[in-house]
């Protein structure tokens, strides 16, 4: 208890000295998915941004928990719950975020080899390259082991040619991890590669989609004769099933978590009750003029407030030592139909007002609801989709056949 | 009532769905919606339809309409639903050729009803403000006496087609107080009289209303629609007709909507199947089956109600228009879903439908502004 | 049209002179449910209705449009909708009702020799026999083919084996037509025929089934050696699923049609709006004081709205010269749905006062409404269940396979 | 709030869960129904639960309780509510023991906590009367001050448990009138004390609750629980303690009627394969599944919040009570429908938890009531 008093009290000198002073209590530092991303062709908001990353890069925080080896900071669990609550108390962002620590990263470690971590880890946590995901194929949606993107051997190289689909911002990327067809004649799932490609080698190309929401990070990404390495195979070669799946389960937990956090009103009045006041008016007192819509509100709540202490029951359960079993599925089902059915009760309560596009006669927060709405429609398809999380908890959980 | 499409019924709508099929499929709107177009529908095809007799269906044949009904015109605004068609049904026949019709002068209909009935002209009615969002009688705009005329001031909102309408017919009051019942005149204006400025609204859906301001606008006495203070129970009335007309079109959309996610169920194969095969996506197939099913018996007898002016019309209007804004909505969700990632992209049509039923739904009313109605009309 | 007009003065005339003083605008005339059933062990409610029974019997208008040689009256569909129409105006119950004349009566039209029709339907129009209906199993629920009840040929007989449940009135009923298995060895729609057994035949046993509501209708009927001719065989040996299935269309169709009708408030204030006006009070002007039920009180009419104006715009269409496709189907799954829904509604709007047993401390018309509640939970399984009506769509009108 | 159980609320849980399931099963609840009992639940059952200490849970030490909270005592209502036993929990511990507990005397205490307690009584709480439904304060009956007693008129209703109890504890007004907030007081009335009159309520779950007529009932000042006119925040906080207590019992109960549902689904044929495997019914069990699971965590932090006082804890018995109200019914209407014919007939057991679940949703308020109060609660 005294070391990590110590590790806390140095921590909060080391922070209070090296953190620039114009990112500290910055808006929006704690949202993970708006963070700085790295790369090749970095976007920093403002120079203090690429400062902060080359700080806590030298000081190997970007990935805290990492081996010191590969550039992380070899912090214990404890130490680095510490860490977050220092950098929390600050008020300070994440030095640097994206797929690299959260997917690829991991993946490294657990299934890599001594060069392929030594070379691509340190780069992660310095933020010089940007990872992105190569899954999804226009063919193969919710049954993922039937994708074609083809890569045949040629000495030691794999020339691969095909496409992949919901590669999000492959547009911005350095790198991408990719599953790949190398064996046509066995059980789909045995034939599957996992690779990492250079964004930058020829017969690579990507192209933006739009969604009906507008603008989006999503691209489709093309592969036409690209060569890559045998040595970028991740694992082994045909095992690339294995990878994914562990990549999977990951990914979904962390869609199920930021859906569980994004939502909902803690404390006071939410989003929803003060749209439903500005749109719909209120009485002396406050209470909602509209009863019925009320009535609604007051559900949406409830149900987002449930959902928050299911997701904590679920915390407090792996603390105390349970296997999480097929929760993930669950949480991601009831978190993106939240998330969808709250979009959809604030534009109902904006009313004419909540289905503005662009231009005047509407406000910037009504024309970006209504985006936001639009967009939320895809969460119940994206990253695995209801109806297969469905199916994981009917065999999984309730044992039924089928 | 008959609830069953006469002949005659049957014919105008056949002919209604092979012309939009082969002259405004989906892609048309699409196109529409990409050249940056401001007007918001294609004055050509509104022309086309009007010369097929469209525009004139529910009005006099001396004025050159076919003085048919409610019945007969939603078969075409279920068509038009179908592909997105955009032409101004609703605001010009529905709203303001409704008004004219019924409370109009004969100069006035000679001026403005059968040039729209002829398709060279659009009309739009203001009657909208902003504030308590359904209710035609939230009305603050003004209507002073000028010598003999009048002097228009007042801000309208959410006006359909408002801002590329040739001329518009507007509520303002010539006396009593803001959501009064009475003192509620209507005029009708030309879109670029002056000291009226209109504000294009871009809507989600790729359609425009407006917002109308009118700042001392002078107009002659002639300009006035009916009797003084007597606009109120017309515009409840074209209100309710327009109710019905998109009650139509969002039948059309939603049967469109849900038949190409059926299609794409029969086509798309995942895990070795087609997907049309997966029981759970096929009881859910039939649930917004049967929703439509009971969306087009409700619309088809809301109309007759129309047309025949049953006393229960009203409730009729309600029954259809908040069966259909719930059902709308879900079918076009459900219809995403069964495409999976690819129907939130905006290179599939499904999302076009998706909007336009949100607008739909929040335009004359919601399903729970159509319950209360429904309660209130009941005495409860 | 002349003749119609004669036919309806002379049955205005008939039924002026001829039917009991006291059935005139008696309540529940119109309940198709709950009419006389005749049989053996008639009961009747009063001296009359028995007296009306045979005086429509004498003149042959208990089953009006059968052919006159089986005890029918021959009368074409206007003229039987004239006859009903002035059975109406006068307010009187259908003479005789039961399965003989909705179920065995037109099998036996369509299906069955001289020899048949002569011996059974004059004793139907008579009421002298009522009938009952052997067709689920124990084993067989929704799967009805799968049906085991066995019948073995020895010479002219037939040997009967097995169990059926759901045998309504069965305790009260004096023959039964069945679904037998006679041929297992057949795919197994195949091996069924549709055969008539006296119950008073040795061996069949009635054990009457007690519900979650209560007491009810239906029984178990057991066949130990039952012996009946093989003349009693409708149709062929081993085609009795030709003529189960057409029974059970009918019966599809008659339940909706039962839903249609039984449900909801044309005119004035229905009995939801009664109970919400009692249970939850209601305002000066007589707005319903809770503004959220009121909103569930009004979807609920809606509901029940919207499906009337579906069921005229089948019968609509029908007349229009429409082929009626899945349509019961439809009909059943949202005609018992509502009925349900309506009555879960009513008993929430009474509260505390809704869940009454027996006994005291709860008015009759709450007790009723409590036991009639959970009767209702039956209807989306009894008829055909939800799931195989959504099944029968899915496949013949939507052209989903699977 | 830690949402894990602990090791020792596991234990308990456990114990509960084998104690019902051996000496309670459902079987147990039917035989005591069939067999015309008037009591509700099992005398002799009751004390051998209390012997277990499950009577004492939440109250001191120095009482014969555990001291110890809702968060251990839910573990065995939840067990409970699996094999529907009616052991008088919410009328003994949760809505008189806990009055007695916060607002009785010592002696109070001593004569009527600790024979509970001991599971040698049962009690009850006359709180309700006809009228508006589930509002404490809706207090018609009269305390009148008598000499140094008071005298009691009035007529409660719904009382739970009320028909057998030993003694019943009585909201009655010493001042204001009906529907105040203030002036409602508490008196514990000996069962069969002269002036009580008890009308047995047979509900459809097979339990009862009884009316109960005061007239003329005189009673000491002793007799009084708590100070005068002190007795509306008192009602509302047991009552918020037994609609949680009541959750957990839901909870026990839609899992139990789920899972009977679920194992019928393995075993059942049709169409020559196990029910089980129609994706249709496999998606709406995983949607029973997780809606359980809401329930409980919900219930959970209910239950906790109560015990540490937290400032939210109303507003967390109404999520728990909203959520298992809708959920219990759903759940019970679903499993039946998975039973198929069989589960409308009373040879089944699932029937009782659809009774069980209806009583439980109008008990203590309904969805709707606890939305309300959600929203009031959170200012809106």
């Amino acid at each position: 208890m005294a070391d990590i008093e110590t590790f806390r009290s140095e921590t909060r000198s080391w922070l209070e000295a090296n953190a620039p002073e114009s990112l500290r209590h910055a808006r929006g530092s704690s949202d993970a998915l708006e963070g700085h991303w790295g790369g090749r062709n970095a976007e920093w908001a403002t120079p203090d941004h690429k400062a902060w990353a080359e700080i806590m890069a030298d000081k190997q925080w970007t990935a805290p928990m990492w081996p010191t080896e590969y550039g992380g900071g070899g912090l214990s669990k404890q130490e680095n719950k510490v860490l977050t609550e220092e950098m929390g108390r600050l008020g300070l962002p994440a030095p640097l975020t994206g797929f690299g620590f959260t997917m690829i990263g991991p993946v490294l470690l657990r299934f890599g080899n001594e060069e392929q971590k030594k070379e691509h880890l340190p780069k992660i946590c310095r933020g010089e390259i940007r990872w992105c995901q190569g899954y999804s194929e226009p063919g193969a949606g919710s049954d993922l082991a039937s994708l074609q993107c083809k890569a045949v051997r040629e000495g030691d190289e794999f020339v691969i040619n095909g496409q992949k689909i919901w590669t999000s911002y492959a547009d911005k990327s350095d790198w991408i991890f990719a599953l790949v067809r190398t064996d046509p004649d066995v059980k789909k799932q045995e034939g599957i590669t996992f690779i990492l490609i250079d964004m930058e080698t020829p017969g690579v190309s990507v192209k933006p989609i739009q969604l009906i929401s507008g603008k989006s990070p999503f691209c489709e990404t093309f592969f036409a004769d690209v060569h890559a390495p045998v040595s970028n195979v991740i694992h082994e070669i045909n095992a690339g099933w294995t990878v994914a799946k562990a990549l999977l389960g990951h990914e979904r937990t962390m869609i199920s978590q930021v859906f569980g956090g994004a939502t909902g009103a803690r404390k006071g009045r939410g989003r929803l009750v003060e749209m439903a006041a500005k749109y719909l008016g209120e009485e002396e007192g406050g209470r909602l003029a509209d009863p019925v819509y009320r009535n609604e509100v007051a559900q949406m709540e409830m149900d987002v407030a449930g959902f928050r202490y299911a997701a904590q029951r679920m915390n407090d359960e792996a603390k105390a030592g349970h296997q999480p079993g097929a929760e993930s599925s669950m949480f991601k089902v009831v978190g993106t139909e939240n998330n969808m059915k709250q979009h959809e009760l604030m534009v109902r309560l904006a009313g004419p007002q909540g289905i503005g596009w662009e231009g005047e006669g509407f406000e910037d927060d009504e024309l970006d609801l209504t985006r936001a709405w639009l967009r939320t429609r895809g969460n119940s398809i994206e990253g695995g989709t209801s109806e297969i999380q469905l199916n994981i908890i009917a065999k999984h959980v309730l044992g039924l056949s089928g | 009532m008959n609830l069953a499409l006469t002949e005659e019924q049957q014919l105008i709508a056949e002919t209604a769905s092979d012309f939009m099929q082969e002259k405004s499929p989906v892609s048309r709107f699409r196109e529409l919606r990409d050249s940056g177009d401001v007007v918001g529908y294609s004055k050509a095809l509104w022309k086309e339809m009007a010369e097929l007799g469209w525009a004139g269906i529910p009005f006099p044949e001396k004025n050159g309409g076919a003085e048919m009904g409610m019945a007969e015109l939603i078969t075409v605004l279920e068509a038009a639903g179908a592909v997105q068609a955009p032409e101004p049904f609703l605001s010009s026949v529905l709203l303001a050729g409704q008004l004219l019709d019924r409370m109009g002068s004969e100069e006035q209909k000679k001026a403005y009803l059968e040039p729209m009935i002829e398709g060279n002209t659009c009309l739009a009615v203001a009657l909208q403000e902003s504030g308590p969002r359904y209710n035609p009688a939230h009305v603050a705009a003004r209507a002073e006496r000028d010598g003999d005329g009048y002097r228009l001031n007042g801000t309208k909102a959410h006006v359909i087609d408002g801002h590329s309408a040739d001329a518009l017919i507007v509520s303002a009051r010539t006396s009593g107080e803001t959501a009064g019942e009475e003192g509620i005149s209507l005029f009708i204006v030309a879109g670029d009289a002056a000291g009226v400025t209109r504000t294009r609204q871009q809507r989600v859906d790729h359609r425009s209303t407006a917002i109308v301001e009118l700042s001392d606008v002078r107009v002659d006495a002639a300009a006035r629609v009916g009797e003084e203070g007597a606009g109120l129970a017309a515009l409840r009335d074209v209100v309710d007709l327009a109710t019905v007309g998109l009650c139509a079109e969002m039948l059309g959309g939603m049967k469109e909507a849900f038949e190409s996610a059926l299609a794409h169920m029969k086509e798309r194969e995942q895990f070795e199947v087609k997907i049309a095969s997966f029981q759970a996506l096929q009881h859910r197939a039939v649930r917004l089956f049967i929703e439509i099913e009971m969306c087009r018996s409700s619309v088809m007898a809301a109309a007759r109600a129309l047309d025949e002016d049953a006393a229960n019309k009203a409730q009729l209007v309600s029954l259809a228009k908040a069966r259909c804004s719930d059902a709308y909505v879900e079918v076009a969700n459900e219809s995403i879903q069964f495409f999976g990632g690819v129907g939130v992209t905006d290179e599939y049509d499904v999302g076009f439908y998706l909007k336009r039923a949100r607008v739909a739904e929040l335009t004359f009313g919601d399903g729970n502004f159509h319950r209360d109605r429904w309660a209130t009309l009941r005495g409860y």
